[in-house]
């Protein structure tokens, strides 16, 4: 009973980072670029930059030098998030001068990363909230009212609540994916599963775009079904300065040297102007680097195979 | 979805129907394509095993190549080989796209909206779509034993339509089931929009003889088309309650002959 | 940083069957064997018939031939469940006698498998409960008072509850694990992370004992790491008739001639003299049908590599 | 764990301290020393980059080999090459015995209680071990803006016990913090058993000068252990509170011989 990729509704889901961002991102959405630490997609951050959406909500855990970048950029009205330093480096300045601001000029809406998460949980699974036992003793639920909590109909115990994180828009950043977008990820998985069934619209960006029978191989692997993704864009390093396990390292020095930009205004507008404004797409930004594919292309490190024989 | 509907329409002999020796049809095979037609291309259909499965692949061969069949023990996008005997074949995750958890099968895909189509069978259903598959006469000191709700509880809730799959006989089809185990279109006197449960329901339920579909105002199951060769007091004869009769009554279309093909050949109906 | 499996606390998890049923499996005990179609561990249930264990609560979304084997071997006093029958074969008679005799002789605790799903996930999450929107309009929650319901902090709306199900020991069978009990499942997962994750006690039966340098070369493979493992027990076909993806298909004709032999209490019985208290253990089991291996081997269906590098 | 105590404690250059030429060690080697020994063999350690990376690596190559390395990022059984400079690393993956995605790290682990220690750090300690990684000043206008919560809320809930590891400052150990994100022994008057908090809290706060430990009764953080060298003033001139001093107080070890090759070569510490 085999032929061929029979799943596939259309062929055409495979599109440019441009006419995705052109076609998905509209001002005002709720948006989500995921992925902790690990396949962070900057090239859809920089496309959305370049196409100067406004008024967004930008949620992640930890905005990074990404939302770092967005925020600088004039993109984002409010954040919701976990936690927002430069990890290993230090601060995100364009988001402390938004919040340090008199008054500020960003809002925000804040969890913990166990918070976020169950956010993003219950959106994917369409319930209303997700139950946590976390925050007694804490201040967070003062600063922010949507932590509560309800009365456990078996225990009578107090479990605390958030409400469901349903994006406009999610973009995962992965290794691969065929056409139709059933999208394979391996390494750290952060939260991009459920981010991606909470989304209303979903734009998977991959490394390689492969044949449907590398994905049918091995269907463990798969993390988004093609029939919840929108927009299949292909973008090798679309990730840099974040990494792609299997693919490239992540650049470390990169992250340093953001602190020193993002803490002076002008320096940072500088940056976007030179490696946002000033290039046309991913594919130039990496042509204007040589050394990056030296510097950070991984070694290889096999997996093994399985049989899924029967 | 599982074997319900097998044990029920599946284990005995089919006599040969239909006009011509070269379009000679069993029973079943009507039935498989009938509900084939009822999907189409694209769609994301929760299959069973049994005649939903026939139906499924029947239809990718067919007139909906792109349908993505979604099995309830977590393989996404099978392809299976063979005619899988349990919805958890190992047939099904073969080259399929993907494979998760049960959970995510119910919360990501089932609850969250994703199913377009679910197949529903049991050993009765009442006039308003309500199927009982957990027990014959009191729950607690039951005359028969049946399965149990398995999945199609939330199936019946979650799909966006189901379609119900039973062979007419007065003690499946009652006027009322000994037990609730998957509701209909209307629940112990409550409507769905009522009970705040999001799917249509089941839109038809498809027989031996005839298709039922649901009034749109009251949820009450009627006659909406008769199969090649019967009458409405055939029908009525497998019914338990007092079967409405809709006034522009269809005709099924017998199976042609590359829906024959296709199953005979393709899904490899035995 | 290397340097071998440094996480192994002890080299002594690796048990016979014999020695984990005997030191995990007492009388008494909330028992789960799970395992969705695929993986079942009926060479786990037949030693526990062996024992002689008694009033054994048995959970399982589907009791399926193993469970109605136990049942007809006296070592359950209560099952919880959602869907008991034979796929595609017909009943489960010896569970069906239990609860059709007049009064029942087994009590039981009756879900969706939704229900049964959510009750794993809240044990694995040490929730008291999970919210799920189902059984409206249903009579479940009439037969069974342990599914409530709770009121959305957010939206108001009531959504149904299953209490958290937290076995005394979950057993589950898998293709491969190291000697500490990292577990690699591929094929169907069913529920078995969560049920592990819920439980006090688990036992991993594998088809195959591998260096942990298999496992830490695709640790995306893992479901259940070590450190909740409290035996593994080496025991290839020990989920026969049942199906090990990869190693051997699935016994139909053996579901198929169940139907038979359940209908008939003795003749249940005899099956069980001859294998299950006529054997000493599974090995005895597979060398007194040398057709099986022949019958039943997987072909194979190679997964692809992936790398882990960077 | 992130990297807020890396920020606080791990960028400026450290005086080398210690008596003989051959064992002259760093303040941060010998709080990553100190901090090692606070682990036993087998134990689930949920780790934080910097100080607590190097203690729980040193750990294993020293007294703790069944250590078990669990990173929030979803890494366990991690064994990296290298010095990971954030907590996805990909050098926490390669090797690793488990990868999972983080709602499994938050439920399956952390809320289900198999984390036995958990590291937390920030910009200010109060007398009770609650911490602030939030905001210095008001919430709704900070002074400043610190990173916020991430993970250490619920290490803070849930971990058997927790380790803060901070350098002694007037501004950082404070009678009252500005904004609670960890909770400690008492939270706005509130013990943890009231607030039914499962974990034991922070057991041991250790700084660059000394350890203080939590009142068994009250839940107040008292000096219990001087680093070689230092005096109690040194250490009060530190703390922003009236510190009680333990009648038997310990005096820590300095890092051997073997402490500081394992550092040096094994972990590599730069």
């Amino acid at each position: 009973m085999h032929g061929g990729n029979s799943v596939s509704r259309t062929a055409s889901k495979v599109v440019s980072m441009r006419n995705a961002v052109a076609q998905h991102v509209r001002d005002g959405d709720v948006l989500v670029i995921e992925g902790f630490t690990h396949l962070i997609c900057f090239a859809a951050a920089h496309e959305i930059i370049r196409q100067k959406r406004r008024n967004l909500t930008l949620c992640r855990l930890t905005p990074d030098v990404i939302y770092d970048q967005m925020i600088a950029a004039g993109c984002a009205t409010k954040l919701v998030f976990s936690w927002a330093g430069n990890p290993g480096a230090g601060s995100l300045h364009a988001f402390r001068r938004a919040v340090e601001a008199k008054p500020p000029t960003l809002a925000i809406e804040e969890y913990s990363h166990f918070g976020m998460v169950a956010r993003f949980s219950a959106g994917a699974a369409r319930l209303p909230f997700w139950p946590l036992r976390d925050y007694q003793g804490t201040d967070l639920p003062v600063a922010n009212p949507q932590i509560r909590s309800i009365t456990c109909p078996y225990t009578g115990a107090a479990i605390a609540t958030v409400p469901a994180l349903n994006p406009d828009v999610t973009i995962v950043h992965a290794q691969r994916a065929d056409a139709d977008g059933n999208t394979q990820i391996w390494g750290l998985l952060g939260v991009q599963k459920e981010a991606a069934f909470a989304s209303k619209r979903v734009i998977v960006v991959v490394e390689e775009l492969v044949d449907s029978s590398v994905i049918r191989a091995d269907p463990n692997r798969t993390i988004i079904p093609g029939m919840i993704v929108d927009a299949v864009v292909v973008e090798p390093w679309g990730a840099h300065p974040s990494y792609a396990q299997g693919c490239y390292d992540r650049d470390n020095p990169f992250y340093t040297a953001w602190e020193a930009i993002s803490r002076d205004a002008e320096r940072l507008q500088s940056y976007l102007d030179e490696w946002v404004y000033g290039v046309a797409d991913r594919a130039e930004y990496v042509r204007r680097q040589p050394q990056l594919v030296e510097r950070l292309t991984a070694r290889r490190a096999m997996s093994g195979e399985v049989s899924y024989g029967y | 979805m599982d074997t319900r509907e097998d044990e029920k329409t599946g284990r005995r002999e089919d006599e040969m129907l239909g006009g011509r020796e070269e379009r000679a049809y069993s029973g079943s095979e009507l039935m498989a394509c009938v509900a084939a037609r009822e999907l189409r291309d694209g769609e994301v259909v929760f299959v069973g095993i049994g005649l939903p499965n026939l139906a499924c692949n029947l239809a990718r061969r067919t007139h909906a190549p792109g349908l993505v069949l979604i099995y309830e023990s977590g393989a996404i996008g099978a392809q299976p080989e063979r005619l899988p005997v349990s919805i958890g074949d190992p047939s099904l995750v073969t080259g399929s796209l993907m494979v998760c958890s049960m959970a995510d099968v119910f919360q990501c895909f089932l609850q969250n909206g994703r199913i377009e189509v679910g197949f529903l069978g049991g050993a009765q259903v009442d006039r308003f779509g309500n199927i009982n598959t957990t027990a014959i006469g009191d729950y607690a000191s039951p005359k028969v034993r049946l399965p149990g709700a398995g999945g199609a509880t939330e199936i019946a809730i979650h799909a966006k339509r189901t379609l119900i799959i039973a062979k007419l006989d007065r003690r499946a089809f009652r006027e009322q089931v000994d037990f609730i185990s998957s509701p209909g279109h209307r629940a112990r006197g409550r409507s769905r929009a009522d009970l705040r449960i999001p799917g249509a329901g089941p839109t038809r339920v498809i027989t031996d003889k005839a298709i039922l579909a649901a009034n749109a105002e009251t949820g009450e199951l009627e006659l909406a088309a008769l199969y090649p060769g019967v009458t409405v007091d055939e029908v009525r004869a497998g019914i338990g309650w007092e079967l409405s009769v809709r006034e522009s009554l269809e005709v099924v279309a017998a199976p042609s002959a590359e829906e024959l093909r296709a199953l005979r050949e393709d899904v490899k109906v035995e």
